[in-house]
């Protein structure tokens, strides 16, 4: 999310979900909404059948590209040049919103500079897309009085992951499609609170509502009312934990409900690193491969037996409701933590989870009017809500940019850390299933989920499976340089030749072995999308 | 028939009393409900099946491969190919499953009587028809019976017991065929259709009875077509996913039918009615 | 029975679904017409998000490593040893030694909680979560 | 009040619906729809009556189906033991149960449901929960957005299929007497109940004339119905809803008149568990697929087809009408837009 507070000045989707149904354009980067974002997909689709045009640009011919006016399938990790081609394009035919630009940003001296300088015949080269299809984008998207865009980790699990947002950010910019109602760029986030957890800064960087730890200011604030000094220097980030080693600085870890012998790239190193810790305390509702490496697990209740709050993709905070009482002898993470707190000399007295969004709202701005019993009589309230009797926000950047001037910040071409090469031909893309959430610990239970979708299946285009002699239902040994699995094969046009692609949900085909550790220097996101592995035919 | 029946969906215990190898995917489970007096009592016809439960696997349905001129016990043969079938084959003798059933439109034995037939079989497909052969040398009065059973290799034949009875049966023709031969095979190679051009019987006097995988079916039901037998004496078994073996569930639709209980036997002259390139 | 609603946990979209609650258990789910996400209907993962709640595979007891197994202990058990162990090497290594994985799948609260203990007990600011994956 | 009294209808005064329902309730689990603090209205258990505001003026979102065929079942209870590998029932016997406020489409959908589980082999499960419920439907007077009961003629009025059958007439509800049941709950309660008048009759059927004509959908069924049994709808139809088809099977959830289901065993320890029937439907994949991987339904368009099928041709087929009830419920909720009413729209253009 960095790549939009950089330009923005804030890191969220910009629209609330239902506006995109009254988008006349919509693009679509790097997201597999209609598997991932159903709901958005929706929105999605109902606004084709109002007559919207949609623009995938996905290397898979996803099921979303089938409905799409316009599918441009371009090699991947080629996500900056062809978005620079587009903006290109906008330029040459004066297509640009010069008054926006005028008003509302700065920097675009550099883009427009940078801009001029790029050869579209090279682009069209690079991202293996038709100059006349590149044009058609970019003149939908330019001339459409409501545009929005939307991405997801197929722009961000690069290690261009910054300057691949920046560039969408940029293209909005430039065409002026940021600050409306049914118009924005719209980051859909993977995970139900994934929004949440950053909202309340489970970040090394910040403290809940995205205030710095390194910030005097809010520092001290946060040491009044927690009544304890409070460390200054930035922490480690997940993969600067999880990839320590056996000779980093990690010697214990307390994880709660994560997973990252599964989630985690490389997850050989993640073993060596787990393994070496001389503690490691797990709270999780399952034996997952983590707990089980774990000195400790607590048996944590279910979201269907506590009550709190979740964050949606939409900035829209919602109450979870508490069913029926944990289970066996399980307790909620919060009962967890305050027990281990209250061990460790620091008590935390909180008669219920609303008194807990209370201080939420005392130390985070963006949450300051967010209340339980507000939340109870409502469908939630979309941050910022700066008071008790403010309605919430359904669509940031009104008027101005929460940072003040729109920044553009041009980039240029950044090939993926690894592509194929002659002993790793294949260009191994992942993602997710439709019927499977992350690892797969609480859908992998339901027969009928599994039923449906129950083993990872490796994508093959029919040339590269006739050339391996594969066919559909085979199995492939599929390695990288860091490790190797077995998988099924089904053939299938969606991917394109040399590519393959599957899903990484599977205990027992941990795609992540595979994949690299390689990561965008400032959001720190791994390059899932982009490794070279070759296959043998088992 | 079964208008006031009720169903509770609840299996009975039954006991292996014995399994028979067929061959490397198929063994024959012989088994006796737990209950004796259920055990006497208990009826089937050949055609019917039973669905078959196993703990923490759930049920799948199996044909009768016995028959139920030989009472005491059943025996429901059964090919590996899902979890449950790989679980069953890790079972010995003296342990137990459960049963329910049995369910289904059966052959009809009266309407076999005195008729010749054509038995066209391929891999686990002999199965239900076992039933209906044996069950047919048990009663007097049967007509000729010719029968034709397509393997995969040689050593894929199933129900080696029974071919041998039948082979020196002096009522019974049965010829063997495989799709690869292998070392110390002599017999004929090819598709289990190649041997339909080989055999004498007359259509007019005649019912087929066929089964084995959606392809050989289709191939078969057609060739016995051309042969001249009519449609309402082409019966043949259809394999569909079921769940509740009672007409309720529709996991086994087969267009407006539902296999469980239209079926599993069908006469092409039904199948026709529905659309074919869907077996 | 009764009708519980509350947000389902399989993606970003947050929709509003109703759990079935029935002596205990819960056994269905099904969407809110009028919420402004699901609006009368969820996917196929919110429509079977009830079937995970009461899986054998649930832990639900907490379990302590004891000659290399996991084994069953009390609660205080579990709580006092890991309370030591992160004391223990918290001081020893001022705060640094310590890494502390939060959840995209916890609720906010639980987040907020986390992190306040990250820093205010265990004095790190090694917490994140796996926003990225 | 004389038995040959009970064909005529009667009249409940509305400020003695609540008196009637308390009394009703002393027999009988309640189960009425109630809008809820967030505006959705849903039938529930009416623990306490004066709580819970029974809503007779906004469409259930969930019917009657999760009641008498709920979404999850535990069939029965299985260990193995040193006894043997043995199944017992759980025996939790239904509470006699009113369903007060059920639509006519919703009734229409338990007389489908009686035949599919009770027309053959009696389901034990179904048969349980339904042989002690007593349905009192409510006429329509005001169809709402999505309906189409008119086009599949299972509402906005019926005069079959129901125990007690009322009509909101303002100040007052006509009463009529359908099955045995609903004559016995008013002789138990004839208190609260008056003879209905020559110009309450009169009333109601101007009232039911109004209703036919406040639909606001224009739905062709019967021109789909025969336009798919003549072979006419177009393989581009179905390819269409194939393509936009997202597999979430909301609309067989909340569909009343779709009954397909699940078996699966979860274990509960080692040795034990329990069977479980779980709702399913006939557009998943997985639906017909053979344990050794063979589907014969190898295409989303064929799943896609059978569940139209079914509905407008198998079942009109079978029993001389369609199995859609009209209510409109997977109307809106598609992902992709490919609910009943679009296809019907769909089948019926050239």
């Amino acid at each position: 999310m960095a790549g939009l507070a950089t330009t923005f000045g804030s890191g969220a989707m910009t629209n609330a979900i239902n506006e995109i149904e009254d988008a006349e354009v919509i693009l679509v980067i790097g997201s597999n909404t209609t598997e991932a974002h159903p709901q958005v997909a929706r929105r999605m689709l109902n606004a084709v059948d109002k007559g919207a045009k949609l623009i995938v640009i996905d290397p898979r011919r996803t099921r979303l590209a089938e409905c799409a006016t316009l599918h441009l399938a371009l090699a991947p990790g080629t996500d900056i040049p062809l978005l620079n081609a587009m903006m290109r394009v906008i330029l040459d035919e004066s297509l640009a919103d010069q008054l926006f630009i005028d008003m509302r940003t700065e920097n675009f001296a550099a883009l427009r500079a940078m801009l001029y300088r790029l050869d579209l015949a090279e682009l069209e080269a690079v991202t293996g897309v038709l100059l006349e299809d590149i044009r058609r984008a970019a003149q939908l998207y330019a001339r459409a009085r409501r545009s929005v865009v939307c991405y997801c980790l197929g722009i961000t699990q690069h290690i261009c992951g910054t300057a691949n947002v920046q560039s969408i950010a940029n293209l909005a910019m430039l065409t002026g499609h940021v600050e409306k109602q049914f118009t924005g760029v719209d980051p859909l986030r993977g995970q139900n609170n994934v929004q949440g957890a950053c909202d309340m800064g489970a970040l090394p960087n910040v403290f809940p509502g995205y205030q710095a730890v390194d910030n005097r200011d809010y520092r001290e604030k946060f040491e009044r009312v927690w009544q304890t000094r409070l460390p200054a220097a930035p922490g480690l980030s997940l993969l600067d934990m999880t990839h320590s080693g056996a000779c980093g600085p990690m010697r214990a870890m307390f994880i709660m409900g994560e997973n990252p012998l599964r989630s985690d790239p490389s997850l050989d190193r993640v073993e060596e690193t787990l393994t070496s810790l001389a503690f490691l305390a797990v709270s999780d509702i399952f034996l997952t491969e983590t707990a089980a490496h774990a000195h400790v697990v607590f048996p944590a209740a279910s979201f269907a037996e506590k009550t709190g709050t979740f964050t949606n993709t939409e900035r829209r905070v919602q109450l979870v409701r508490q069913a029926i009482p944990p289970i066996g002898d399980c307790r909620t993470d919060a009962d967890i933590i305050i027990a281990l707190s209250g061990r460790l000399g620091y008590a935390m007295a909180y008669e219920s989870t609303a008194e807990i969004m209370e201080e939420i709202a005392l130390l985070a701005p963006i949450y300051a009017g967010i209340r339980h019993d507000r939340l109870r009589h409502s469908w939630g309230l979309q941050w910022p809500c700066w008071n008790t009797a403010h309605p919430g926000t359904p669509f940031l950047h009104k008027y101005y940019f929460t940072r003040g001037k729109g920044h553009f910040v041009p980039n240029d071409h950044l090939p993926p850390a690894e592509l194929p090469c002659q002993d790793f031909p294949f260009l191994l893309n992942s993602g997710r299933i439709y019927h499977h959430y992350h690892t797969g610990s609480m859908t992998r239970q339901s027969a009928l989920l599994n039923r449906e979708c129950g083993e990872a299946l490796l994508m093959i285009h029919p040339a590269d499976a006739a050339r391996l002699k594969v066919r559909g239902g085979d199995r492939l040994c599929m390695a990288s340089r860091r490790g190797a699995v077995e998988i099924k094969a089904e053939i299938t046009d969606q991917v394109a030749a040399g590519s393959v692609y599957t899903n990484f949900h599977f205990g027992e085909t941990p795609i992540n072995r595979l994949t690299i550790a390689a990561q965008d220097p400032v959001a720190q996101c791994p390059e899932f999308k982009v490794c070279a592995v070759r296959l043998e035919k088992l | 028939m079964s208008l006031m029946r009720s169903e509770d969906y609840l299996p009975r215990p039954a006991v292996i009393q014995k399994i028979i190898a067929e061959n490397s995917q198929i063994k024959t489970f012989v088994l006796a409900l737990a209950d004796q007096q259920a055990n006497q009592a208990f009826t089937y016809r050949p055609g019917q099946f039973m669905m078959v439960s196993l703990p923490h696997r759930g049920e799948a349905p199996i044909s009768f491969s016995s028959t139920p001129t030989r009472p005491g016990t059943i025996e429901l043969s059964v090919r590996r190919a899902g979890s449950l079938t790989a679980a069953m084959h890790a079972l010995q003798a003296g342990d137990q499953v459960g049963l329910r059933g049995p369910y289904g439109r059966p052959f009809v034995m009266e309407d076999l009587q005195g008729r010749d037939l054509l038995v066209v079989a391929g891999g686990i497909g002999l199965a239900p028809l076992r039933s209906v052969i044996n069950g047919c040398l048990d009663t007097p009065g049967h007509g000729k019976l010719t029968i034709l059973y397509g393997s995969r290799v040689p050593s894929d034949i199933a129900f080696r017991g029974d071919i041998d009875i039948w082979q020196h049966h002096p009522a019974v023709t049965c010829h063997l065929t495989v799709d690869a031969p292998e070392p110390g095979w002599d017999g004929p190679v090819g598709l289990v259709t190649g041997l339909l051009g080989q055999v004498k019987v007359d259509p007019a006097s005649s019912t087929a009875l066929v089964c084995g995988p959606p392809v050989m079916i289709a191939a078969v039901l057609t060739a016995l077509g051309k042969m001249g037998f009519a449609d309402e004496e082409i019966l043949t078994t259809m394999e569909r996913h079921m769940k509740c073996g009672i007409g309720v569930c529709r996991h086994c639709h087969l267009d407006s039918k539902l296999v469980c209980v239209d079926g599993p036997v069908f006469s092409r002259a039904q199948l026709k009615k529905l659309q074919m390139d869907r077996l | 029975m009764r009708h519980v609603l509350t947000t389902c946990v399989y993606c970003g979209c947050g929709c509003g679904v109703y759990l079935r609650e029935e002596n205990g258990r819960v056994t269905g789910a099904s969407p809110s017409r009028n919420h402004p996400v699901s609006r009368g209907n969820l996917c196929v993962k919110g429509w079977h998000l009830h079937d995970f709640i009461h899986s054998p595979k649930r832990l639900t007891t907490p379990l302590m490593r004891k000659n290399g197994e996991l084994v069953p202990v009390s609660w205080d058990a579990a709580l006092d040893y890991t309370a030591q162990e992160l004391g223990r090497i918290g001081a020893s290594t001022n705060g640094q030694g310590i890494g502390v994985l939060s959840s995209a799948k916890c609720t906010n609260e639980e987040n907020f909680l986390l992190q306040k203990f990250s820093r205010a007990v265990l004095k790190t600011n090694n917490i994140d979560h796996c926003a990225r994956l | 009040m004389r038995d040959d009294a009970m064909d005529q209808a009667f009249i409940l005064a509305k400020d003695h619906l609540k008196s009637f329902l308390r009394k009703v309730k002393k027999g009988h689990r309640l189960v009425a729809p109630v809008t809820n603090q967030h505006n959705d209205t849903l039938f529930c258990t009416i623990n306490h009556l004066d709580r819970v505001p029974i809503n007779l003026t906004e469409q259930a979102q969930n019917g009657i189906k999760s009641f008498l065929f709920p979404q999850q079942e535990t069939l029965a209870t299985y260990a193995v033991s040193a006894d043997g590998y043995r199944f017992n029932r759980t025996d939790v016997r239904p509470e006699p149960t009113v369903y007060f406020g059920v639509r006519p489409c919703d009734l229409m959908a338990v007389l489908y449901m009686d035949v599919v589980f009770m027309g053959g082999v009696k389901d034990q499960h179904y048969l349980e929960k339904r042989q002690d419920s007593v349905l009192i439907g409510l006429n329509c007077n005001a169809p709402f957005a999505n309906c189409f009961c008119s086009a599949t003629k299972s509402g906005p009025f019926l005069e079959t299929g129901f125990d007690l059958m009322f009509t909101d007439l303002g100040d007052r509800f006509l009463v009529e007497v359908g099955r045995p049941k609903g004559r016995e709950m008013l002789q138990a309660w004839q208190q609260f109940f008056t003879p209905a008048e020559a110009e309450d009759t009169r009333a109601q059927y101007q009232l039911s004339l109004e209703a036919m004509a406040g639909f606001r959908l224009d739905v062709y069924a019967d021109q789909a119905i025969q336009r798919l049994a003549a072979g006419l709808v177009p393989e581009s139809v179905w390819e269409q809803l194939s393509l936009r088809c997202q597999d979430c099977a909301g609309c067989a959830y909340i569909c009343p008149t779709c009954t397909c289901f699940t078996i699966v065993d979860r274990p509960a320890g080692p040795d034990c568990g329990e069977r479980l029937r779980s709702w399913d439907a006939c557009t998943f994949a997985g639906f017909t697929r053979l344990a050794g991987g063979h589907n014969p339904v190898a295409h989303k368009i064929h799943a896609i087809q059978t569940r139209f099928l079914h509905k407008l041709k198998y079942d009109v087929d079978k029993h001389g009408r369609p199995s859609c009830v009209g209510c409109g419920r997977c109307v809106g909720i598609c992902f992709g837009g490919t609910d009943i009413v679009r296809f019907i729209k769909m089948a019926g253009e050239d």
